[in-house]
């Protein structure tokens, strides 16, 4: 951030009599809310879009008359709910309450800034990328628990004790299935294991056909992923048909509304997440948009790259309407009883496969051998 | 579950499940004590939706009780329509026109037919599918247009008199009723890709809730439950009426595919089947539905004989018993309806005993209970 | 079994404590026993291999301004046959004892039978009312009950 | 949306009567804008809450299926109350029921409305005789906007129920004129 800023200076000589401090927090703010907004943006979009699945997988229209063809759905159930009446229930834990949704919507939304959006449009490079995505995910947890246990209401507590469950049952296989792209590129910054997917061998050099221990690695990644988000099959927490409606069931309003975000913002990091871990990223086949004036480089590559993982966000709700849901013993053994051990035995693989062919993929011997 | 209890102070949690929540099919409270996620004690409260149906039947004649059989069991109102009906011909003694039996066999069956599609989509629906709930009500549709064209009405039809039917089926129905079957019946293949042997929504129902044969019978289990544990009893076979001898169909019981007989899973297979065999009765019966008139001569102010008269019939839910007793006045003297789901809750506290919260749903789910049959 | 041989075993083996048999004009046929026998006829009925009426289906409260009577409708699964039995009851001191012991699925009936007749099941595990809320007053099904006029401050 | 009489409003209608608190043509525009547009989220997102108690219940899940499917207007249902803007009162209510009617209705957070669903919860339908333990009527029990006729109201009446909700909505206060 701090050499953007210089650069910025150095461009624009009337930030000349600034302090560098300055122009760097400055930049700090835009690019925060450039960010929220996209992830609001993303996130009002992502539920009316769920909304449209929903319609199409169920023979039904879904919303189409609020706005042109119901695409303003979104706001109108935004700007409602950010009017509602906040409820606090009388015997609730008025401070944890309160706090809940925020370690919820904080915990998804942070996650964003490593985002490897484009070859140079990433808010923070940080060399521990996927360590920072996993650290802050994890304040969901909070959240969830916080609010389940600060309702007051014991369908909420069960929803909170369920979600605390499954989510930190579930980090371990997630994060196991993501080291692979992690050797493979030798580096946590996510932008670096984008880049390692590139080169001239096309959609062949991504992480997926790497070799068949990182083709098992992304579907225990996604099964995983679909998990810590709390989707179908793995929708315990919430449980519409059990708990009523889990953790969240006393908040009204905005503070329920946070909840609803971040269950979509927390959707677009899996599939982010998974894009650039084993689709490649941001890289567009056969090409390197690096080569490309910086805007049109970066145009391009966002557009790759959200394409991309819009296409995960689709098929995550495709699943999440067709499956039924597991019980919380079966959940349990699942996680436990096989993707842990299968995602430890898939990095097992993994690894030796890089010892053995010195870290080349099968598409890359394949191309070195055909010369 | 041994916990050592001076190590860890444990309580067991009382839930109030109900009488507002998703997946209790209505007004159904079950007070539910648990240890964590596991149910010690599951007890059912009903009532929430008592309307006195049988004072009511005390108070207004045989004729104008039609429309409250209706309500007796919204999704399978015509059952419970020819069921009244039965009771009081069988009680007065009066012949009906085969026409019109033909037309009963035929709406009842179809009428079973859209009550099981309403279990098996709740039933999804509660296992977190919600998607194959609409694809069923999308077909409840097409029957419900059936009836709509029969006698004007979506949900409570009033179909049935005393002594017949209040009209005959108008030009259409019947060419209509086979094309929907036409349409209908590669459906249950779909849904059974779709949903019945997905392996999750398996794993949920098998082995889960089992009833052996013999508690099934203590207990007064009939319709689809009792055909769970494997018990071959149907009332339109065992003890037959109105023109079902007529009809070649099979008696769909559990088989204990995936489990244990008597699980879930075979209630919820049983009820798949029978739709199948509803179809083919329904297909028999279109066939061979003779002319004729179907209301038979009923005098305008009705009074049956002094007497006493139990009739029982298969409703979707189970047996619909109606014991009725008549003085020979233009109102019954006493009305009693004994119907499947409500004699269904009585086994509900024992075989919930030692399960999981999400398996107290798939439970509620299997018995396909509907609450105003509890309550009445 | 036809209803004229059942009742002549059950009067065989109870002598007076079968009362009568109610044939003519009652679909099934009703053998009326005493109220304190019922529960050894129900037993009887139950466990009896030629007879094994094995199911409860039906058991209904019933007022017949008189008296109170209990009517229960069984079925054998194993031999296909069904017979009703009934117990006249008084109507200042409506009570019986149980057959939840003989047919589980009698829990609920009686329950039921007790909410709105008020008649008194002897030796049940759990009666209380069932459909009706625990504060109602009265039992709506016997044929003097007043309809009230308020509950709980709501316009009956 | 002014509500001032001066600016035309034709007397009798209830602006007319609520009196201006804000004054300038300006101040009107605004608060006329503003409760447009806040009016114009609330109808178009009507949560209601999952609460089917007996027969209209059924027509209420159908009008929320495939061939009717509410969801068009927004409207999709929510297993709790806190969450819910509107309660559809399907189906009969009984004594032992009423309370946890009232209950359900106080758990919703403002704003909040009601559509009584078919005859049963308008007047106790075909109950209203001959019953001993129906409410006649859900409005003895918590205040209602729209009442839908029918037993049961078919899922095309439903929607013409809460189209009109959404007439009623569009006609609220919010800003401004404060009664």
């Amino acid at each position: 951030m701090e050499a953007l800023a210089i650069s910025l200076v150095n461009a624009v000589p009337l930030l000349g009599g600034v302090p560098l401090w300055a122009v760097t927090l400055l930049l700090m703010v835009v690019v925060a809310v450039v960010i929220l907004v996209f992830a609001l943006t993303f996130e009002g979009v992502g539920s009316l879009v769920l909304r449209k699945v929903a319609g199409d997988i169920q023979a039904r229209i879904g919303p189409n008359r609020v706005g042109p063809n119901g695409m303003l759905q979104f706001l109108a159930d935004g700007v409602k709910l950010v009017l509602k009446e906040d409820i606090i229930p009388a015997n609730a834990d008025r401070l944890l309450f309160k706090l809940a949704p925020y370690f919820v919507f904080v915990g998804s939304f942070a996650a964003f800034v490593v985002v490897p959006f484009g070859v140079g449009l990433i808010a923070a490079d940080l060399n521990i990328g996927i360590y920072y995505v996993m650290a802050v995910t994890s304040l969901v947890v909070i959240g969830v628990l916080l609010a389940g246990w600060a309702s007051n209401n014991k369908w909420a507590l069960l929803g909170g004790m369920r979600a605390a469950a499954q989510i930190v049952s579930y980090e371990i296989p997630v994060g196991m299935a993501l080291i692979p792209a992690v050797l493979i590129a030798g580096s946590l910054s996510l932008q670096d294991i984008v880049r390692s997917q590139g080169g001239l061998l096309g959609i062949f050099g991504w992480n997926l056909f790497h070799n068949p221990f990182t083709f098992f690695s992304f579907f225990l990644y996604f099964t995983a992923a679909q998990a810590e988000t709390n989707q179908t099959p793995f929708d315990l927490p919430e449980a519409e048909s059990e708990l009523v409606s889990g953790y969240n069931v006393e908040y009204s309003g905005i503070r329920f509304g946070l909840f609803f975000l971040a269950e979509f913002g927390d959707m677009f990091i899996v599939a982010a997440l998974a894009t650039a871990c084993f689709l490649g990223g941001w890289n567009v086949p056969f090409f390197n948009a690096g080569t490309l004036p910086w805007i049109w480089g970066n145009l391009l590559s966002l557009g790759v790259f959200l394409g991309k993982a819009f296409t995960m966000v689709l098929i995550m709700m495709w699943v999440r309407w067709t499956l039924p849901r597991l019980r919380v013993d079966q959940l349990m053994r699942m996680s436990w009883k096989y993707l842990v051990p299968l995602t430890f035995v898939n990095l097992l693989g993994v690894s030796l496969w890089l010892l053995v062919f010195k870290g080349k993929g099968i598409p890359a011997m394949i191309a070195s051998l055909l010369g | 579950m041994t916990i050592r209890t001076d190590a860890l102070p444990t309580q067991e949690m009382t839930i109030n499940m109900g009488p507002q929540h998703p997946s209790t099919h209505g007004v159904l409270r079950v007070i539910l004590t648990t240890d964590g996620e596991v149910v010690t004690r599951a007890v059912p409260d009903v009532g929430y939706l008592h309307r006195g149906l049988e004072k009511i039947g005390e108070r207004v004649t045989y004729a104008q009780y039609m429309p409250f059989t209706d309500r007796l069991d919204y999704l399978a109102a015509m059952n419970c329509n020819c069921a009244w009906a039965w009771t009081v011909e069988k009680l007065a003694k009066i012949e009906v026109p085969e026409r019109a039996e033909f037309l009963r066999v035929i709406v009842c069956e179809l009428n079973r037919i859209s009550s099981h599609l309403i279990a098996f989509g709740s039933y999804t629906a509660d296992m977190g599918a919600f998607t194959p709930f609409l694809y069923a009500i999308r077909e409840r549709e097409r029957v419900n247009d059936l009836f709509e064209m029969l006698c004007g009405s979506r949900l409570t039809y009033n179909y049935a008199r005393v002594g017949g039917v209040s009209a005959d089926a108008p030009p259409g129905f019947l060419e209509k009723s086979k094309e929907f079957l036409d349409y209908f019946e590669p459906k249950l293949d779909e849904y059974n890709n779709l949903i019945s042997y997905n392996k999750i929504f398996v794993h949920r129902l098998a082995n889960v809730a089992v009833i052996p044969a013999e508690e099934a019978v203590a207990y007064g289990l009939t319709g689809p439950n009792l055909r769970g544990s494997g018990v071959p009893f149907d009332l339109r076979k065992d003890e037959p009426y109105s023109v079902y001898p007529k009809f070649d169909f099979k008696v769909c019981v559990g088989t204990g595919e995936r489990g244990t007989l008597g699980d879930c899973f075979d209630r919820y297979m049983v009820r798949i089947n029978e739709m199948r065999e509803s179809a083919k009765i329904v297909r028999q019966a279109l066939a061979q539905i003779p002319d004729g008139p179907v209301l038979a001569k009923v005098p305008r102010l009705f009074k049956p004989p002094v007497g006493e008269a139990y009739f029982r019939s298969e409703c979707p839910r189970g047996e619909t018993g109606i014991y009725l007793i008549s003085d020979g006045s233009v109102n019954p003297f006493r009305l009693k309806i004994r119907t499947g789901s409500f004699v269904t809750m009585n086994i509900f506290e024992k075989v919930t005993r030692g399960l999981m919260i999400a398996d107290v749903v798939a439970v509620i789910g299997s018995f396909d209970i509907i609450l105003p049959e509890i309550d009445r | 079994m036809e209803a004229q041989a059942i009742f002549e075993t059950l009067k065989g083996k109870f002598g007076d404590a079968v009362v009568e048999l109610q044939g003519e004009g009652f679909s099934p046929a009703f053998v009326v026993v005493a109220p304190g026998a019922v529960k050894e006829v129900s037993r009887f009925l139950k466990e009896d291999p030629a007879l094994s009426f094995d199911a409860l289906m039906c058991l209904s409260g019933v007022d017949y301004k008189e008296k109170f009577a209990v009517a229960y409708h069984l079925h054998s699964l194993k031999h296909r046959h069904a017979i009703g039995m009934k117990a006249f009851l008084p109507r200042e001191t409506p009570s019986l004892p149980t057959v939840d012991d003989v047919w589980p699925a009698a829990n609920f009936q009686e329950r039921e039978a007790f909410d709105l007749f008020g008649i008194v099941f002897e030796g049940s595990k759990d009666l209380r009312r069932i459909l009706l809320p625990e504060d109602w007053e009265g039992h709506p099904l016997r044929k003097d009950y007043k309809y009230p006029d308020f509950y709980h401050g709501i316009k009956v | 949306m002014s509500s001032d009489p001066a600016h035309g409003t034709p007397p009798g209608t209830p602006a007319a009567s609520a009196g201006p608190a804000v004054t300038g043509p300006e101040a009107h525009v605004m608060v006329g804008n503003a409760d447009l547009f806040v009016n114009w989220a609330r109808k178009s997102s009507l949560w209601y809450l999952l609460f089917a108690t007996a027969c209209c219940g059924i027509e209420l899940m159908q009008a929320g299926a495939s061939r009717y499917d509410m969801d068009r207007f927004g409207a999709v249902f929510r297993a709790t109350p806190r969450q819910s803007d509107l309660m559809l009162v399907a189906g009969t209510i009984t004594h032992k029921m009423a309370e946890r009617v009232k209950r359900l209705y106080d758990q919703m957070p403002e704003p909040k409305y009601v559509i009584a669903m078919g005859s049963c919860a308008n007047t106790g339908g075909p109950f209203f005789k001959d019953s001993y333990c129906v409410v006649k009527g859900v409005d003895l029990v918590i205040p209602v906007d729209v009442f839908i006729p029918g037993c049961p109201p078919r899922p095309e009446a439903l929607i013409d129920g809460i189209m009109r909700l959404q007439k009623i909505i569009m006609q609220k206060k919010n800003y401004g004129a404060k009664a």
